[in-house]
């Protein structure tokens, strides 16, 4: 008779044996991943700061791995928060563990890109991982880590303590992987090109195996506002949510419990509410029955009076900076940009940033050029399958007279406390009815802008062309009909081209 | 037959059309030295203004007129190819030399007057039609199709060089081309007391051979294809000025039967021009029916034919006549077609020997 | 300053806050979600033991929940193996934990299916779920179970013994999700009718909401092998296993570790490779260096005369059982299948089975009707993406004189300890080039075997032809020529028709 | 000049024909007779079999050979199509009647022997060609095409009905049809010193109009478009039977520049066949260097018409005389074409008065 093993396996274990989810598909990818997993996460360490960031990226030859895949090593450095020292082992060696678990829009909504990048460097060359960070206090701390996968443990290999005297703040990063860096190439520096064009104000420099430097200055030095921590929104709670904050709540009735743990719930909104649920505001929430917290979220779902989230909880672009971002890295003739007021799915609050670019450097290829971001990240990959790739397909273009062979690239950047990706490889958006109707709206008012600069652009050259037509034409009617009359000479027609210049607009 | 008086009108259209083209010149020239944009009326050929009418047996233009104004500069290059096309045709028609469509898109660029194409230069020969009321073969412009005639007539040539001279059609037995110079020759003389109209050559051929022309007192005309205006006029006149029936032999399809009803009732685009029709003529076949009666081999009527007989269906030239109707509903219901040729599969001189003599009596 | 804050979650939280990535992104996608995984675990319950499996699914109406969405409530029974008491809490109220970790193929590669399910209902309804099991001894024990997200551990709110005095032997799985049955239906039937088609030994029952019943009955009682648990190929193996294995090894010399650890690796083999890395056949495992395991990972890679896995530790359908199910569900005038031999990728063995069906109720729809299959589990969604339909586009069918307009079905079936999954939510498959290389010789082969069914068929036909065509023309030319030769009468041609008659095949 | 000797030649010419056919039926006959499935030998006209002749200036088949034979399927059918073919042409013949390609293509039904298409039955009558050496106009079949001749030349007629009736070739200024009577007569008498071929309608009429047959004694024909075979046929007799030089003008672009290589040394198509030809012709123009030298209004050659001037490049025909070469690396480089009309930028008699004595002269 068969005989069933049961077992329980650690969170680094299930990463470990499933490591295609997160990106880390093949060497290719898998080199492409980590460059950006890393990067992001010193992004988000110095714009929690609002400090411009300045990144260094450096991959360097460390041998062959096999016939197509080399050992490289990686090294990020940042100028960001730091880690403070006795959360460096388990930030970088545990899985699910770290702080990006909170209700506010970071890059690394996974919280796992980082870890899973060491994870898969230890599992290919098995190196340990150094990590060097300072909160710009008097120490700088080094650790070299390697994961205990079986335990979900960070082991200390080796830790260091130095003196900080010029005050540096930041993290470096280093560890090997095996990866093909030759073909995730293109991939890596479309990367680096797209993340200067929503990061406006960071400094990039990457340096390649081959000791190639490429670099993106910014082009300013303003930042958005980092996001800040929020209560969820009454639309978004489901009964485990509700269930955790009746467990950590101190307050003794419905209207305080309301008011004090939802976003953009007030004293009146929370009375309207209860009345409109039949709940009384006395009630003590400890003391709701299982059957009465699953009526309680049906009800806040129900109920149309909530406000709709604020940005607060948000650091979109800005359509300042998005319009610094895209002429610094498109050049183009023309932008039009627009931010959409904040919106929810499924009580996430998300603000969609669209940009529409013309002419300049932007090449003519017989289609939209097309960027994808989501929380100032680049999408790359599977962009067919991306919710703004099907919204610019199915718009009708020529409504504003913008076709497919004119040089036009649009930029669609979603940012959100938690954006509908459809893997946690981070590769596209799924597509909600919520973010499609957004997407859809901020691309019809750049649209719009676009086409009144054709327009515009189209009359001025149409007044230029007019009065060419009656100088030319006007001539010539009046010799044809004087030969088909029999006249000598033809009539005169200065005073007809006169009254053209006066009355200038007509027949226009 | 009255030929003094006919070949006197050849020659009096010719003054009128030159005294009509110097007018439209004369009254431009005055209204821009009198300082006004000059400006031009005619009537709308838009589809709205078009209307058939049973009187005619003809499209007519109706009672809306557009004007092409100098002022307005979307009608300031079109005016001035009007002119333009205007002071050609006088040129063309005064030193009486004929010109094909192409020579006029071609021409215009030794006056700066570059036509975009040859479709803009046709459009506006035909409004000069409209403001004249002549037709372009009166200008001298002719298109490059060519179609055919033969049989007992002898024609009196108008054409420079050959004044007063005379052919009779019998005297080339692949068929005398139907050109400038026939169309503008009077009729002497004919023994025929009727016209066939013929669609394809290999038929009109066929005929020629057989002695259809002799053995049924026919004149031969073949139409090839859709038959050219000038082809159409010529029929025409065979009709009024000698009192000849005219019977049209098709293929039997939509299409034929279209040609046949254009040679009968004009089309929608020459509604601004009479005298191109021949409201008396017949179409003698092959008929729907006739598909039926002979049992000859078909093609199936595809999805554009099957468009096109709707179409006809609702036309009011189909209406004037059951017959019309009648044949339409049978395309309809056999969903076949056949062309002229198709009676070769009972023998080359079956059509002569017993179908043409069947239609011409049915049809009479 | 700006404050970060870290903390720890558990898997299961993890998975709640990210469920888009194990397929329930809505109350439609969801409530599919939940019966594909609890059939799926039910078909292997019952496999495990070699049983013909007798599922019964029933889903039913308990109120509404939204304007679009109702309360449902599911239960699924089988005949499996059931679930040893001990470990019921932990199996269906605690994430990643369960029997699917070991290398042998499941269907629930994942392990994470049916608890996600569950957690799902508990978070839209809160109600506890049911689970009643058996192994066939005397007892039946019933659990109600919550889960604790937070900490990841079952909550048991009531247990029952009851006397097994039928000797029944199985698991009933029942709880309340929320969910959309409506827009859920056409998928939840053509999963039933496609799961039939490749378990033709199990008897399927569904009753839906309106009570609606379908059943899909065994059309045999034959039933593959079942996976056997297996050692890890050395093609596949990083420094982690490496590692993992000489932790507990018993053995002293790396000689008899390689022959008891690895699959398929004798006295021989492990001799030969041993020369070939260098590495001294009685050196203790235990004794290697970090830099050694490394090394020993790369030169197991490099190594070319390790056989190929065996197929013992996957249970393929087989030819005739495939054969069976297509049969059955699609009723074709004619099949052709194919089981290609082992092959791995990245050291995990696989099984691609194939087949072709042509006509009978097939339908002509201007494209073929594939089916995808994946560890006898039918994939619906993302069909776009998945590699067998890239490999299918890509093949010249034109050369096995087959076109998309003739009504033809392809199924394409893997098996592997490890499915190349590019989602938690199994809906498609990575495109891996061994696994193209094999779907498209095995496509390869079972287009020979419908080309020769068409050439055959074309040829009865032809050869009816032939004769008729003699006897049409021969008498016309004798005819013709005759006439034309001005003879009275056509030349006699009844010899040759009889020799056109004798050597009847020339000329085709 | 020697009317009498031609004469004969046409009646000759048809005896043979009618005895070719009959021994390709007797030699059918004779093998089923004795028990052999009947077979036909034929020179291969694939691609392969196809060779440029600089002796004859054309297109030959090389000395490959096919047999049809009625022992094998697929032969079966064309092999009774053929025979088939053979008796209609049989008949037609020697009833002196004619008949167009869809006449073959439709009487087929009578005999059961319906072919798929017109292509399969043109394709049988090539075959029937081929057979027996003769082309279809042999046989009395002719395709639609119609084109014309004009200038003075009195020809004699040999069809029915007109035997020894004469025509000269200026009584009808329209021009004069190339039909089956025109292609069958004999020539009588000419005053004409050269040929002058043009590709377009429009620019034949201005010929006629502008008296290009007097002032440059030349036979004008109009080729409209491609040649016929009938009038290639033709213009090589005036060629050889008369002596005069032939001068073809067509428009400024490869296809023209093809229109007048077909009359000169044939199609690769009619590899089969002679006398087709006219090897000492001259393209006259519109040469790409006149588009430079005249400074013509052009179009761009578009892709299509770039691709072929790389087909013709390598074509053995054009490898003849340099000029060709020059020409189309002239194409190339301008990247324009121009058509006839064009001239007509400088007013409609231009190209009479200054270009064609200048082409002429050029290529004398």
């Amino acid at each position: 008779m068969a005989q069933v093993t049961f077992e329980e396996i650690s969170a680094s274990d299930f990463f470990y044996r499933n490591r295609d989810i997160a990106g880390f598909t093949n060497p290719t990818r898998a080199i492409f991943a980590a460059v950006r997993e890393l990067v992001e996460n010193s992004l988000d360490a110095a714009e929690s700061l609002k400090i411009p960031p300045e990144i260094y990226v450096r991959l360097s030859f460390e041998g062959e791995a096999s016939k197509e895949t080399q050992i490289y090593k990686l090294r990020v450095e940042d100028n960001g928060i730091g880690v403070p020292p006795r959360h460096i082992p388990s930030a970088f060696g545990q899985v699910l563990f770290g702080s990006k678990y909170k209700l506010k829009q970071q890059r690394g909504t996974f919280g796992l890109g980082g870890k899973m990048a060491i994870l898969y460097g230890q599992i290919t060359t098995h190196q340990p991982a150094t990590i060097i960070s300072s909160t710009g206090m008097s120490k700088i701390y080094m650790y070299k880590l390697l994961i205990d996968i079986q335990r979900n443990r960070p082991i200390i290999l080796d830790r260091k303590v130095f003196l900080n005297k010029e005050g540096w703040r930041g993290t470096i990063v280093e560890f090997s992987l095996e990866g093909d860096y030759l073909r995730a190439m293109p991939k890596i520096l479309e990367y680096f090109k797209q993340t200067a064009m929503v990061n406006p104000y960071a400094n990039l420099t990457f340096v390649d195996p081959k000791g190639r430097l490429y670099k993106f200055i910014r082009a300013t030095t303003v930042m958005p506002d980092p996001p800040k921590e929020t209560l969820p929104h009454p639309y978004g709670v489901d009964v485990e949510l509700l269930q955790r904050l009746i467990q950590i709540t101190p307050y003794k009735n419905m209207l305080e419990f309301l008011k004090n743990h939802f976003h953009r719930v007030g004293e009146i909104t929370a009375t309207k509410f209860l009345e409109f649920s039949g709940i009384s505001p006395s009630k003590n929430p400890k003391r709701l029955s299982h059957e009465e917290i699953v009526r309680l979220m049906h009800m806040l779902k129900k109920f149309k009076e909530f406000l709709p989230p604020d940005a607060s909880c948000l650091s979109p672009l800005g359509e300042e900076l998005l319009k610094t971002g895209v002429l610094k890295e498109l050049k183009p003739e023309f932008v039009a940009v627009h931010q959409r007021k904040p919106a929810t799915y499924a009580g996430h609050p998300f603000i969609v940033e669209v940009a529409i670019a013309y002419g300049g450097e932007i090449p003519q290829r017989g289609g939209f050029l097309i960027y994808r971001f989501a929380n100032r990240i680049p999408l790359l990959y599977d962009e067919a399958s991306d919710v703004s790739v099907k919204v610019i397909n199915a718009m009708n273009w020529r409504r504003y007279k913008v076709s497919p062979d004119m040089p036009i690239a649009i930029v669609v950047h979603i940012c959100s406390t938690k954006v509908p990706y459809k893997t946690v490889g981070k590769e596209f958006i799924a597509d909600r009815p919520e973010v499609r109707r957004e997407i859809a709206n901020g691309l019809r008012e750049v649209a719009r802008q676009i086409q009144r600069f054709l327009t515009r652009r189209e009359h001025v050259d149409r007044e230029r062309k007019r009065l060419g037509v009656f100088s030319k034409y006007l001539p010539k009617i009046a010799h044809f009909s004087a030969k088909l009359a029999g006249k000598e000479k033809p009539p005169d027609i200065e005073k007809l081209l006169r009254s053209v210049k006066r009355f200038g607009a007509e027949g226009v | 037959m009255e030929p003094k008086e006919y070949r006197s009108s050849i020659m009096e259209r010719r003054k009128e059309v030159l005294a009509s083209l110097g007018n439209l010149g004369a009254k431009i020239y005055e209204q821009i030295d009198r300082g006004f944009f000059p400006s031009i009326e005619m009537p709308s050929r838009s589809t709205e203004n078009i209307y058939y009418d049973p009187k005619f047996r003809q499209y007519i233009l109706g009672d809306k007129r557009v004007k092409r104004s100098a002022r307005n500069i979307r009608h300031l290059k079109p005016f001035a190819q009007l002119v333009w096309t205007a002071l050609f045709s006088y040129e063309l028609t005064s030193q009486r030399k004929t010109s094909t469509l192409r020579d006029v898109y071609y021409s215009a660029q030794a006056y700066e007057m570059t036509f975009k194409d040859q479709q803009e230069s046709n459009n506006i020969i035909t409004d000069l039609e409209t403001v004249l009321g002549f037709s372009r073969e009166d200008f001298n412009i002719f298109p490059e199709e060519r179609s055919a005639v033969f049989g007992d007539l002898t024609i009196s040539y108008t054409v420079p060089g050959y004044e007063g001279k005379t052919l009779n059609l019998t005297s080339h037995p692949d068929g005398v081309m139907i050109g400038p110079a026939l169309t503008s020759a009077d009729f002497v003389e004919t023994s025929a007391d009727k016209v066939i109209a013929i669609e394809k050559g290999g038929l009109f051929t066929r005929f020629i051979e057989e002695n259809v022309h002799k053995k049924f007192n026919a004149i031969l005309v073949l139409t090839a294809g859709q038959a050219p205006r000038a082809t159409r006029h010529f029929i025409g006149r065979l009709n009024r000025e000698l009192r000849l029936p005219v019977y049209v032999f098709t293929d039997g399809d939509p299409w034929g039967m279209h040609i046949a009803m254009v040679i009968i009732s004009g089309s929608a685009n020459a509604a601004h021009l009479r005298d191109l029709t021949t409201p008396d003529a017949k179409w003698s076949g092959v008929w729907a029916t006739d598909i039926v009666n002979y049992k000859l081999p078909t093609d199936p009527l595809d999805e554009i034919d099957m468009k096109r007989l709707y179409e006809l269906q609702k036309d009011p030239r189909y209406k004037e006549d059951p017959l019309w109707q009648r044949e339409i509903k049978t395309f309809m219901k056999i969903k076949r077609k056949a062309e002229q040729e198709a009676f070769s599969r009972y023998g080359l001189t079956y059509i002569v020997d017993e179908y043409l003599p069947a239609k011409l009596e049915e049809t009479k």
